[in-house]
């Protein structure tokens, strides 16, 4: 028990670990700022392991979990604001996920960011942002993740922009602060509604409140909105996901950690951690489509048909990142907690494998563009095989942890009546193998068509590489469904058990053939993928004779023939979805959204411009006219002073007189 | 110690007068002993300050180190000063900002260099602003107000940029303006309420009931002139345009005296006098102030979108804070007050800062044209670091200043007092959300102008000195209170909180009831 | 009592037309010698009216002293003795007007005040000792306070028009 | 004899002084004509003396008698500085006052 108390400690430690860097870090460890950074990393890992072992042991501790919070401060009569931790199964694996990560990025750029400039500051804004997500991970209160939130959202920008001296990196990360901080705008109005309507920000009341009803209609459905726009900036979702794929232009380490593992996954966490409310307020349990599931779908299909034409490494990454966040939100979305949340719990280890595994790449070829890669098959064996594992993971192959997570999202949006999601699931499960394989071929097989000689990373880049290979390799079957789910066991907390209690739709679906039919059909489609990628990029062979020359694609076709819904995906869809789909997808996405977005920065750049000029010339012109209005008036008067003696007497004696005339006659 | 109790305030108040006038009697050329006299006063003050802290009494809501002797009987006006809950901070804040100024300028002087002439004028200004912030009489109040009014004009005028004159006329005029109209409401207060009195204590007693009396149309016409006289002081939407010509102008400490304090002289007067006294009227005015309130957030930050100097951007930054107070005090709610008074601390703290960091950049790049500065996170990175952390925290990040403050006034926004229409009030606080992202927009674009990016080709060459040591010692405490801030913000809400409640239970029970 | 009304015509008269001249003469000596008729008349009327002391104190002081001073100032600003050109200014017509609107509104007053009948009768004209008598008592005050300023005048014309001899120029510092 | 006769002359003379003032560009002339409305004043002052049969109006006639001695007196001492410094006892050219 005492353990998990002790989680306050996380965040705190990883806070003046980065105070210690910034300060002492020039002087004391002589440029090498991980000294300061690692030990506390290393400390919250290993809490967050102890706390793993204590949470398994008890399984009241898993669901109820422990809290502790004291007052903060007090902003009216008798409200006020909470600070304190909310320990609990779900939150120890979010812990245990944002450590492992983060203590392998930082021993990754160790080897990484060696002589790059500005060592120490990268050093300490990593640690503040492991602080932020903690403290995200760990509040009780919806007031306190706010501050975790935010929090991130500054690291991200510094981080982002960690080469500022080029102008565009400096426009990136400003980019990736303001489509988040628009998103935070929802965030915050939404935590007002919460607060109003349930005189409270805690999770577990408003949750609470939410599944009793006491939460009051409309405003439950204004905040979830409120909260699932802030949800949307931050994960990247469909309106707001363009910040994402520019955000690569920070150091990989960073898109590693930030852009694949932990910062994007907070807005996932926030949906799972306050799911009674958004299940209560979407009515997920009702209806076949709600806003969460749509969206989740929407970014799942874009961004994976996006990711089909990027030619830069760590873009594919990024928009199979979007891709994959898409899954989560619409497995949420569909009402499987336990599936879209050990995704989530995956899904970071073989993202962030595959990012250092792409820097390691880009790193020794010195550039990020895949046309000058290609055979480093034989020239980086460990990046090759680790980039295997993690490919082979996210295309969710038998063994690896990606089908265990991804089959089990789709079995339950096929059980819980959402086909649509289903099928969606499928066609991006598809799309996934085959960009992955698309950027495998074209990165590791045939021969190196860049100039220069890569060679392999140091020890300190492929020791991470190695170690996150395991866990996306073997993690998966913690989570395997059925009975001895053991993750779901652990992870699930007990609001998200009474919401599935409550909602007999959300009831587990049983093991039964049709889940084996279901993981069929999901392998096969993943293998498909690869086998088309295989073809259009290995072999190089145009489409046209594919069939006869080559042995196994004539066994193949033939064995597919039969099916003729096979063949025609095989001709048709293959060449007739990819190039120009995914081409006018790619467009629409560079012309629309993001000008859609560069443009409403510009106009407001030139609303701003519009109404300083206003300022200046109407409103400042109105009290400067006013001035020399008066000034004006003042010359009209100073012409009565002529200075003639005579003037002023006439002037004196005519009014005498008039003054005369009305006393006389008028004063009766 | 009672004779503490009673002379604390007094003499808080008028050490620096005293300060002020040896000044005087020193030679010119004795700089030395200038400063450190100046230095001594403010230090002096500011230790009166730290023993009335000492002795404070936390939760007891009331008035503390009350003083009410007779001061122009034939008026009826008394020399009423005490300190509460609502005032304590900002009196606090003043000391610490003005021992920080003059340590600040220890050795470097603006042009016209006078440390005499400057020192006199920035002490007779902390006696004007501390008298404010004490005074419970309106004629106090209006005496120490115009007070600050003149030093102000000659910090401007004397020590300014190029279009000085222009800036501290235009300054001098708009305040004049509006404290004209407050005096007239001062008056109409005094003989229409039913005792015929100046004392705010007694004017606000049991709900505003002196000056219930008066008839409603009467009372919207007396807040329409204490509106306009505070209005323009904090300032609001339609009559800030002294603001940004004043700051551009201003030496660096004129620039945050007048940002840090003599802004909050406004809210203050809406708070301590507006509020209390005519809360029926107040009641009517609210939807409008919220709704000028809300137009400033927006308006400001657009203005800040379109500058290329960079105080200029600052100043029109602060017309957006403030009108974030300004929400918080429409709502007419204790929430909202309480969000006011910490917002008036935090934008003190984070644009006092800022305007010293600006103050520096123009003091070693020799300009304040965005365009031409530039890479100062390479050049000179502590200066940098400090720019950007104080950016941030104007920003309304969480865990620096400028968040709680901003939040709490949006949570007030969306639960009006009763009576307001909440429809309204909300409208009020998603604009006001909205304004955080331009908020958010011109700051980074100001970021990437002034410290990121490549050292412009003129600098290039020379040694731009990084942060000396006058500077370290005057910006650590604002930092410290910057970071102190955001992490504890009951340093300031559990003190305000403690009279905002009792005194809006009043209102609430006597005037717009519930 | 037709003797008085018959006397009071001619000098009114008389006065009138010396006046009209006086403000139109273009020669400044023929002004002053006007003035004099008119103080000559004005004194007649005092005398008509029973004050003889009056009259006679307005021959000696009026016609005497100042008529005097008043050549020493045209002879001492050397005015061009014949005609001198344009001696009024450009708002002759202003000054008519307004020195006629002032004359009506008098005039009217004064008929309406007192209607055209009021008579004057006098039975007796002052003796000097009523006079002597009144002044030294009820008066006396004032009549202190004028003699004081005769006295202030005399001093001020002095200092005024006195021509320095050169040593006290330095300090003054006036003189051309 | 009637009152208003000689209100009438009095009135009459004043207008002309009043005119004279106004009209004349030396400023001899001006104190010449302001000696006649002060005249002027004496008749009234004398005439209202008679019809109330006291004599507080001559004593007051006494008195403008001497303060008029005494303003001429001075009036020409001023004139005759003028004169020394402008040459010219023209009124139009001392307009030194002029805003």
């Amino acid at each position: 028990m005492q353990i998990l108390e002790l989680f306050w400690l996380l965040p705190v430690v990883n806070i003046i670990a980065c105070l210690l860097a910034f300060f002492f870090g020039k002087t004391v460890s002589r440029g090498k700022a991980q000294v300061w950074t690692l030990p506390a990393i290393a400390f919250s890992w290993v809490m967050s392991i102890l706390g793993a072992v204590a949470v398994i042991g008890d399984s009241h501790l898993a669901h109820e979990g422990i809290t502790k919070t004291y007052k903060w401060f007090e902003f009216g009569p008798d409200m006020f604001f909470q600070m304190g931790i909310h320990i609990d199964g779900f939150a120890v694996v979010m812990c245990l996920v944002v450590t492992t990560i983060s203590m392998m990025v930082q021993i990754y750029s160790i080897g990484y960011m060696r002589g790059e400039p500005r060592y120490v500051e990268f050093y300490a804004v990593l640690a503040v942002f492991t602080a932020g997500m903690l403290i995200l991970v760990t509040a009780d209160n919806l007031f306190l993740g706010i501050f975790g939130w935010e929090i991130m959202g500054l690291t991200s920008y510094l981080l982002i922009g960690h080469y500022y001296e080029k102008r565009e990196n400096s426009n990136a990360a400003i980019k990736a602060f303001i489509t988040t901080k628009t998103g935070d705008v929802g965030l915050i109005i939404g935590a007002v509604v919460v607060y109003w309507a349930t005189e409270t920000f805690n999770f577990g009341a408003v949750n609470a409140k939410a599944l009793e009803g006491e939460f009051h209609a409309p405003l439950l459905l204004v905040a979830c909105i409120a909260l699932f726009i802030g949800v949307i900036g931050k994960s990247a979702q469909f309106p707001l996901h363009t910040w994402l794929p520019d955000a690569m232009a920070g150091p990989t380490p960073v898109s590693a950690l930030i852009h694949a593992a932990t910062m994007v996954v907070a807005g996932v966490y926030l949906v799972a951690r306050m799911w009674p409310t958004f299940v209560t307020a979407m009515n997920v349990h009702i209806a076949n489509v709600n806003l969460i599931a749509l969206i989740g779908a929407i970014t799942a299909i874009i961004a994976a048909l996006l990711a089909l034409v990027q030619f830069d490494l760590k873009k594919v990454l990024a928009y199979s990142t979007v891709s994959q966040l898409g899954y989560m939100i619409f497995a949420l979305g569909i009402g499987a907690w336990g599936a879209g949340v050990f995704h989530l719990f995956t899904h970071a280890f073989f993202k962030a494998l595959l990012f250092l595994g792409a820097g390691s790449v880009i790193h020794s070829v010195h550039s990020n563009d895949m046309r000058d890669m290609g055979g480093l098959r034989r020239i980086m064996p460990r990046t090759y095989w680790t980039w295997i594992v993690g490919t082979l993971a996210l295309c969710g192959v038998f063994p690896m942890a990606g089908f265990f997570s991804k089959d089990e999202i789709l079995a339950s949006a096929y059980h819980n009546g959402y086909k649509w999601v289903w099928a969606i699931g499928l066609a991006v499960a598809f799309l996934t193998a085959f960009y992955m394989f698309r950027a495998t071929h074209l990165t590791f097989h045939k021969n190196y068509r860049g100039h220069g000689h890569p060679h392999e990373s140091e020890g300190l880049i492929t020791g991470p590489l190695i170690f996150l290979a395991i866990p996306s390799a073997i993690i998966g079957f913690i989570g395997a469904p059925g009975s001895f789910n053991l993750f779901e066991k652990w992870a699930t907390p007990a609001a998200v058990e009474e919401t599935i209690a409550k909602y007999p739709v959300l009831h587990p679906h049983p093991v039964d053939t049709t889940t084996f039919v279901l993981a069929g059909i999901s392998v096969a489609l993943a293998l498909l993928g690869v086998l088309v990628a295989t073809v259009v990029f290995y072999w190089e062979k145009t489409p046209g004779d594919i069939v006869e020359r080559v042995a196994p694609i004539r066994y193949l076709h033939r064995f597919l023939a039969n099916k003729y819904f096979l063949d025609h995906l095989y001709g048709g869809i293959v060449y007739g979805i990819r190039k120009p789909i995914a081409d006018a997808c790619y467009w629409f996405n560079q012309n629309v959204i993001d000008q859609v977005l560069n443009l409403t920065a510009a106009g407001t750049l030139e609303l701003g411009k519009g109404t300083y000029l206003f300022d200046q010339n109407v409103l400042d012109g109105f009290y400067n006219g006013s001035a020399v209005g008066t000034d004006r008036i003042g010359g009209f008067f100073r012409k009565i002073q002529t200075g003639n003696i005579q003037q002023y007497a006439a002037v004196f004696f005519a009014a005498m007189a008039l003054l005369a005339l009305a006393l006389v006659f008028a004063v009766r | 110690m009672d004779w503490f109790d009673s002379w604390a305030l007094s003499l808080a108040v008028f050490i620096p007068v005293v300060g002020a006038l040896v000044i005087l009697a020193i030679p010119k050329a004795r700089e030395y002993q200038i400063k450190v006299v100046g230095l001594v006063a403010s230090i002096a003050a500011l230790i009166v300050g730290i023993g009335i802290l000492s002795r404070w009494n936390w939760d007891d809501g009331g008035y503390q180190f009350e003083v009410n002797k007779g001061w122009l009987s034939a008026i009826r006006s008394n020399y009423h000063i005490a300190l509460d809950g609502i005032s304590l901070p900002l009196f606090i804040l003043t000391l610490v900002i003005v021992v920080l100024c003059i340590i600040y300028s220890w050795n470097h002087w603006p042009e016209p260099r006078s440390p005499k002439m400057l020192l006199f004028l920035i002490l007779l200004l902390e006696t004007g602003m501390l008298g404010t912030f004490v005074s419970l009489d309106l004629i106090l109040f209006f005496v120490f107000f115009e007070v600050t009014l003149l030093p102000m004009y000659f910090i401007i005028g004397i020590w300014g940029g190029e279009q000085r004159i222009y800036a501290s006329i235009k300054f001098f005029l708009f305040t004049l303006f509006g404290s004209a109209f407050m005096l007239v409401g001062f008056l109409a207060l005094f003989f229409l309420s039913e005792p015929h009195t100046f004392d705010i204590v007694e004017l606000s007693a049991n709900g505003g009931a002196a000056a219930a009396v008066i008839s409603s149309t009467a009372g919207l016409w007396i807040f329409a002139g204490l509106f306009l006289g505070f209005a323009i002081k904090v300032p609001m939407f339609p009559l800030h345009t002294w603001l940004p010509d004043a700051h551009t102008q201003a030496p660096t400490v004129g620039s945050v005296i007048l940002a840090a304090i003599l802004l909050k002289l406004g809210t203050y007067g809406f708070v301590r006098i507006a509020l209390p006294i005519l809360p029926q009227a107040a009641h009517s005015w609210a939807p409008w102030i919220g709704l000028l309130a809300v137009i400033g957030i927006i308006y400001g930050s657009l203005c800040c979108l379109a500058q290329t100097d960079l105080k200029r951007l600052i100043a029109f930054s602060s017309v957006g804070h403030m009108g974030f107070v300004m929400l918080g005090i429409a709502t007419l709610t204790p929430v909202g007050i309480n969000a006011a008074i910490f917002g008036m601390i935090a934008h003190g703290v984070v644009t006092g800062m800022l305007f010293f960091v600006a103050g520096s950049i123009h003091e070693r790049y020799h300009t304040r044209d965005m365009s031409r500065l530039g890479g100062m996170l390479s050049s000179i990175p502590r200066m940098g670091g400090v720019f950007v952390l104080v950016a941030f925290a104007s920003l309304g990040l969480p865990a620096l200043a400028g968040f709680p403050g901003e939040f709490t006034s949006m949570l007030a926004s969306f639960e009006p007092a009763g009576g307001l229409s909440q429809s309204l009030f909300r409208g009020f606080m998603i604009a006001a959300a909205v304004g955080t992202v331009l908020t958010a927009g011109y700051m980074l674009y100001m970021l990437q102008r002034v410290a990121q990016g490549e050292v412009p080709g003129e600098y290039a060459g020379h040694h731009l000195h990084d942060i000396e040591a006058p500077e370290y010692v005057s910006w650590t405490p604002l930092i410290v209170l910057t970071v102190a801030l955001g992490i504890f913000p009951s340093l300031v809400f559990n003190v305000t909180n403690s009279s905002v409640v009792p005194m809006f239970e009043q209102i609430f029970h006597h005037a717009i009831g519930g | 009592m037709v003797g008085p009304n018959i006397a009071f015509w001619i000098i009114a008269l008389v006065m009138a037309y010396a006046g009209v001249r006086l403000v139109t003469t273009r020669n400044v000596v023929h002004a002053a010698l006007y003035l004099m008729i008119v103080l000559a008349g004005t004194a007649a009327i005092f005398l008509l009216l029973g004050a003889e002391f009056l009259g006679w104190t307005q021959v000696l002081v009026y016609i005497g002293a100042i008529v005097v001073l008043f050549l020493f100032g045209v002879m001492l600003t050397r005015a061009t003795y014949g005609e001198s050109k344009g001696l009024d200014n450009d708002q002759r017509v202003l000054a008519a007007t307004v020195a006629v609107i002032v004359f009506l509104v008098f005039a009217g007053a004064m008929w309406k005040a007192f209607g055209a009948s009021t008579e004057i009768v006098l039975e007796k004209s002052t003796t000097v000792s009523e006079l002597g008598r009144d002044l030294m008592t009820n008066w006396v005050l004032p009549f202190e306070a004028v003699s004081l300023v005769l006295l202030a005048s005399l001093i001020g014309a002095i200092t005024l028009a006195r021509r320095d001899d050169p040593e006290h120029v330095r300090d003054r510092g006036v003189e051309r | 004899m009637k009152l208003n006769l000689f209100l009438t002359l009095s009135a009459f003379l004043f207008c002309l002084g009043v005119y004279g003032m106004l009209a004349r560009r030396n400023a001899v002339m001006i104190l010449m004509s302001i000696e006649l409305m002060l005249n002027a004043i004496n008749i009234n002052l004398v005439a209202f003396g008679a019809l109330h049969g006291n004599l507080t109006g001559q004593i007051f006639a006494f008195f403008v008698i001497a303060v008029a001695a005494a303003e001429v007196g001075i009036g020409l001492a001023i004139v005759l500085l003028i004169y020394r410094n402008r040459a010219s006892v023209n009124v139009d050219d001392v307009d030194l006052m002029k805003g």
